[in-house]
């Protein structure tokens, strides 16, 4: 039973790297950046959900207006930030987007305050919800859900529609995808609008989870997404989710296994550098 | 509000800065650092709320010998390389004493230069044991992590009866000397530990713990952190179906703790100075006006950086000042000293000893439980 | 001089190079050739250490260099170029060169730490570049010249290595008429001078014009090998090109 | 006085971490994202053997081949993995270095190695610190002008076409590795004897990011604008110290408009202005 809740308490996490994750890898399968300011957009969700829902009552109002404002400041930083230095070598990308991470995070702090702030009304938070004598909460349950749903819709898209076709092709070769006609701007476009979407989503229910929303609450998770993007083979979607799930397993397991020696984070990234002296290319990434 | 309250602190600053020729003739300038930016800031902004109000209750009664008292406070993000050329600058401005409102790092890194240039040095609220023992001009007002964490292993013990308890400990400075303080004395109160378990300052999930205490099974949890994790931990903990008594710190001793853990925040108890009930009269005061004067209640950092300003405006007062020297003897001297965590005397390594609040959550509001006072469990070490 | 025995590897399944023989002996010009998918760059591959073969054994002047790693070959002096050119780019042709000259010094990091006389590798870094007719280019970033340029540097590269075995993969690629006739004639001198030569090559008929000796692979296997004309004229090698080539159409 | 001597000894330290960065991301093109671990096993290595009893500069020894032996570690590491991933393995080293030292009892854990003998008066810590960061300065303009130096840039702009000419690739890493983080060993122990304690605090992530900062603001690769860089992030914050609560947005604000409007640097800003590339 105590395996079984571990197991199922890693996999919530799991769902919430997804979450994240999968837009992290969207972003570099396109463009080769590391997005670490995605924290930004997922922190930026978490703030306008809360407000919204404090001020409104309402929750789905709150989800909708998280993913608008997410779905909006995303790419917002694509198109004023990364676009101009697209031909710079990598890491002139990485270091604007920590920049930016850092000055939104204080951003917030100055706008909302240090301490954070919490749900007024919050009851998935305290709702417990049994089922043979595991307990959860009714967020993790919504998590698992939401990532369920919106990674399905997230599939459906890239293989059933126009939009999703051409962001593959582009994704596997921008030129040729343009000679064919399709709008590597609007793709890309597109692409971070979802990537921004599922962050600002992932927001909301992290911030219902911990009914606390604070100016930082984007960085670790981010930096872990950088860890599972790279785990499950940079670019590779079907790999990331496999490497979100896994290493929510590995970070529930490792706490308690490995608790004397390693912090959470700490197991987390020596995991992937195992996995990686093992595979250099990652869980699902083609050798090269 | 906080963009109001940070513009208050620049034109504070301002202000400070273009007057600071003139202006030192007449006041008397109290170097103080808190992280104001970085991860730390929820609690360097109470710290710089704590002082502001001590430094305007003081002036409000008459000032020190007449003069004013004037904060001059800076930015040390939680660093300890930001610290150090800082307390280097309080000393170059000629500045008579310090307070700090921050972490152990910064405050260790800070400690030894005042020190040596023989500036008299209040730490607020930081815990690590070695601050005082830079030297003889470094004081501090909180309790120790250990003191605190055998108060609580008496709470556990010897007032609720329950002897087999679960520590789930902060992986800092700060849970790891509550948690050896309430080793240290565990046996002495009949407690047996079933287990340990430990998180990071950055977790805000919980689920691995939360199973493996159900595994344990204990009769009670001691849990140490901040209000940031705490609040989620103890949620989770309620919601993961554990229903045995809580027992927290002053790390919870904020009205924020009780905003994310709503319900289940209900009976938790923790161990602080801040009595809510109390009728000693510095703390009613200090309750009553943070709340008139900044519109939230008062926390236990505030309470700490108020009563290090207290200390520091009393030293000044009894030692004049120009001298650090007479300062600290001054301070150093302080008996029975009636201030917002209690009374407080200072031992001969500056540390301090006041009796323990144990503090319940009731309606959503800290109501009290016990006091504990005892001097010889609750004695900070002396070397 | 070059001995490959029994080479052989698979991907996914596929055998790509299967059992393959080969000798280079020294001062000879040799050319490998073969259609599209018939394992040329693979066999190359195995050969100058790229890839690791799964079975058989290569050998250099002798010795066993199956398991040693490439820039330990081109120490030895078995030196490669690139199909595709691969410049430093952000240095000058000459600074490309040079580095290739100082190889001595270069060797090992502790003694290139050490050193920092540039005049003797500076002296014979210009004259390949002369020899090669890029001289006045020498100056200019890699980035910022022309593809003839570059493949030439890149000869001039590997020849400031004075290799004993030079392998140039596909070298002709890319270039008009003249220039490729002009950097075959070159190659010849080469030859001439003293380099053995292994030349991997689509263009049958420089090939066929320069080689001692060609060697086909088809279905990675050695299809054929003798005088060029002759092999040229088996009609098992023509059938094997027209089939593929067929097969493209 | 005092002040700027301390102003002037972390400028020191600053300038020491941001060359030895610049010599294994700029010289050899090894991106690093958890440069703060090296800084951090420096000093925690120094503070043990100081601790033990052993004279500083034989402990600020040690902390050098500590912190340059994990650099060898990490430089195999970077033998198997390239670009991308390279950075998020080192990043991952970071928070791996973190998490352990925060556990070890035998390291202090979280209360960290305290009452670090401290042989040096200010006036010795800053001499010691610039000392060192010219040190490490003449060493980044040796290594440009050497072989070593034409070798990292062959490694750094093509790691085949380096093997093809005889280059050890693998070897040149594995030194740049060496070099680097033993300098940044260095720093650790200075810091370790002046501040006379060492927390896991000090070495976390965003003192990795703050490293990197200083490099990429100079200008990767240009060792005079890394000096730049690194003298310049260090006096910003203390430049800034009254407008204390916008510090940080300040700070993140200017790494942002640097890469976008002048992704090279000071050291690029310089060559546009004046057409001379510096050294």
């Amino acid at each position: 039973m105590f395996y079984l809740e571990l197991l199922l308490v890693g996999l919530v996490w799991g769902c919430t790297y997804a979450m994240m994750a999968l837009g992290l890898t969207l972003v570099y399968g396109l463009l080769r950046i590391l997005h670490v300011a995605q924290a930004t957009v997922f922190t930026l969700g978490a703030y306008v959900g809360l407000l919204v829902a404090n001020h409104t009552g309402s929750l789905a109002g709150a989800f909708v207006a998280a993913a608008l404002a997410a779905g909006l400041l995303g790419p917002l930083v694509y198109r004023f930030i990364y676009r101009p230095i697209l031909d710079k070598p990598p890491f002139v990308a990485l270091v604007a987007s920590i920049g930016l991470l850092i000055a939104m995070e204080d951003g917030f702090r100055l706008l909302f305050g240090p301490y954070g702030l919490s749900f007024a009304k919050n009851t998935w938070f305290t709702t417990a919800v049994g089922f043979g004598g595991l307990s959860l909460n009714l967020v993790q349950v919504w998590i698992a859900v939401a990532a369920v749903v919106l990674l399905s819709l997230f599939a459906l898209f890239a293989t059933r529609t126009r939009a999703g076709v051409a962001w593959r092709a582009t994704v596997s070769d921008p030129s040729i995808a343009e000679s064919f006609g399709v709008g590597v701007s609007g793709v890309r476009h597109t692409s971070f609008f979802i990537a921004s979407v599922l962050a600002g989503v992932a927001g909301v229910l992290v911030g219902l989870l911990n009914n606390l929303v604070e100016p930082g609450m984007g960085s670790v998770i981010s930096y872990k997404g950088l860890a599972i993007i790279v785990l499950g083979g940079l670019g590779n979607v079907p790999g990331t989710l496999l490497a979100s799930l896994l290493l929510g397993v590995v970070e529930s397991f490792g706490t308690v296994y490995l608790g004397k020696l390693l912090d959470r984070d700490a197991i987390a990234f020596l995991f992937l550098i195992l996995v990686l002296m093992i595979r250099p290319q990652g869980l699902l990434g083609k050798a090269r | 509000m906080s963009i109001k309250s940070s513009s208050r602190l620049i034109f504070t600053a301002l202000v400070a800065a273009a007057f600071a020729a003139p202006a030192a003739a007449q006041n008397i300038r109290i170097g103080f650092h808190a992280p104001l930016t970085g991860f730390a800031a929820a609690d360097g902004k109470s710290a710089v709320q704590g002082a502001e109000l001590a430094v305007e209750q003081i002036n409000a009664a008459g000032g020190v010998n007449g003069r004013r008292l004037e904060l001059v406070i800076q930015d040390d993000q939680a660093r300890p390389d930001q610290a150090l050329p800082l307390a280097n600058k309080f000393i170059g401005d000629g500045l008579r004493v310090v307070v700090s409102g921050s972490y152990s790092g910064p405050t260790r890194a800070a400690a030894g230069v005042f020190h040596q240039a023989k500036v008299p040095y209040v730490s607020a609220y930081a815990i690590h044991p070695d601050i005082t023992r830079a030297g003889n001009y470094v004081f501090r007002t909180s309790f120790m992590g250990e003191v605190q964490g055998r108060a609580a292993a008496k709470l556990i013990g010897d007032n609720l009866k329950k002897k087999k308890v679960t520590l789930v400990t902060l992986n800092n400075d700060f849970g790891q000397a509550l948690s050896a303080g309430f080793k240290e004395v565990a046996g002495r109160f009949g407690i047996q530990i079933a287990a340990e378990h430990t998180y990071a300052m950055g977790d805000r999930q919980f689920g691995s713990i939360v199973a493996s205490v159900k595994k344990d099974d204990p009769e009670a949890l001691y849990v140490s952190g901040y209000f940031f994790n705490g609040g989620p931990l103890v949620a989770q903990l309620r919601a993961g179906g554990v229903t045995v008594p809580i027992i927290g710190t002053e790390g919870f001793d904020t009205h924020n703790f009780i905003a994310i853990a709503k319900d289940a925040a209900e009976g938790v108890m923790i161990t602080t100075s801040l009595d809510r009930d109390s009728s000693a009269a510095p703390m009613r005061r200090f309750i009553a006006d943070f709340e008139t004067k900044f519109k939230v209640p008062a926390d236990m950092v505030a309470a700490s950086t108020h009563t290090a300003l207290y200390v520091v405006a009393e030293g000044l007062r009894r030692g004049g000042v120009d001298d650090g020297a007479r300062i600290r003897a001054a301070i150093s001297g302080l008996k029975d000293f009636e201030v917002a965590t209690g009374r407080i005397s200072f031992n001969e390594l500056g540390e301090v000893y006041k009796a323990a609040q144990i503090q319940v959550i009731r309606g959503g509001k800290f109501r009290h439980f016990a006091t504990i006072d005892d001097p010889v469990l609750l004695a900070p070490p002396t070397k | 001089m070059l001995e490959g025995v029994g080479l052989g590897i698979a991907f996914g399944g596929v055998r790509a190079v299967n059992g393959v023989n080969l000798r280079v002996e020294r001062g000879e010009l040799a050319g490998l050739i073969g259609p599209n998918g018939a394992g040329k760059t693979t066999l190359l591959r195995l050969l100058t250490g790229v890839l690791a073969p799964e079975a058989g054994s290569v050998r250099f002047e002798g010795k066993d260099v199956t398991r040693v790693p490439i820039h330990r070959r081109a120490q030895l002096g078995f030196v490669l170029t690139h199909q595709i050119v691969r410049p430093f780019r952000e240095m000058t042709l000459l600074e490309n060169v040079m580095v290739a000259a100082a190889s001595e010094v270069t060797r090992r990091p502790w003694r290139a730490l050490a050193s920092v006389e540039v005049w003797p590798a500076r002296q014979r870094a210009l004259a390949l570049l002369e020899r090669l007719g890029i001289a006045d280019a020498a100056d200019k970033p890699a980035h910022s010249v022309p593809l003839g340029y570059l493949k030439r540097m890149q000869v001039a590269r590997a020849l400031a290595l004075e290799p004993r075995l030079l392998m140039l993969d596909e070298p002709l690629a890319g270039l008009n008429y003249t220039e490729a006739a002009r950097f075959a004639d070159l190659i010849v001198q080469l030859n001439a001078e003293g380099t053995t030569i292994v030349l991997v090559e689509h263009n049958l008929g420089e090939v066929t014009r320069i080689a001692g000796r060609l060697l086909v692979l088809h279905n990675g296997a050695i299809l054929a090998e003798g005088e060029p004309r002759e092999v040229m004229a088996r009609k098992d090698v023509r059938d094997a090109y027209l089939g593929v080539q067929a097969a493209h159409a | 006085m005092d002040y700027y001597l301390s102003v002037a000894t972390f400028a020191g330290l600053n300038v020491i971490l941001a060359l030895s960065l610049n010599l294994i991301s700029g010289f050899c093109g090894q991106v690093s994202l958890g440069h703060a671990a090296f800084y951090g096993l420096g000093a925690y290595a120094a503070a043990l053997c100081s601790v033990a009893g052993l004279p500083m500069g034989v402990s600020v020894a040690v902390g050098m081949l500590v912190a340059g032996g994990f650099g060898i570690v990490t430089g195999f590491a970077a033998l198997r993995v390239r670009e991308d991933f390279l950075a998020i393995v080192t990043m991952g080293v970071g928070f791996l270095f973190l998490g352990a030292v925060r556990k070890q009892a035998w390291l202090g854990a979280e209360m960290g190695i305290a009452k670090i003998p401290s042989p040096l008066d200010k006036w010795g810590y800053a001499a010691l610190a610039i000392g060192g960061a010219v040190a490490v300065l003449l060493l980044s303009l040796h290594v440009r002008r050497s072989w070593m130096g034409r070798a990292f840039g062959a490694v750094a702009q093509d790691e085949d076409a380096a093997r093809s000419i005889g280059v050890d690739v693998s070897g040149y890493k594995i030194a740049a590795f060496f070099i680097g983080t033993a300098a940044a060993g260095l720093a650790g122990g200075i810091y370790a004897h002046m501040t006379q304690l060492v927390v896991p605090d000090a070495f976390n992530f965003v003192q990795s990011v703050t490293i990197l900062a200083m490099v990429v603001v100079g200008g990767i690769g240009s060792t005079l604008g890394v000096v730049a860089g690194a003298v310049l992030l260090t006096l910003m914050p203390e430049m800034f110290r009254f407008i204390n609560d916008y510090k940080l947005l300040v700070y993140g604000g200017l790494l942002l408009l640097v890469m976008r409007f002048s992704p090279e640097g000071l050291a690029g800003l310089v060559h546009r202005v004046t057409g001379r590339r510096l050294a």
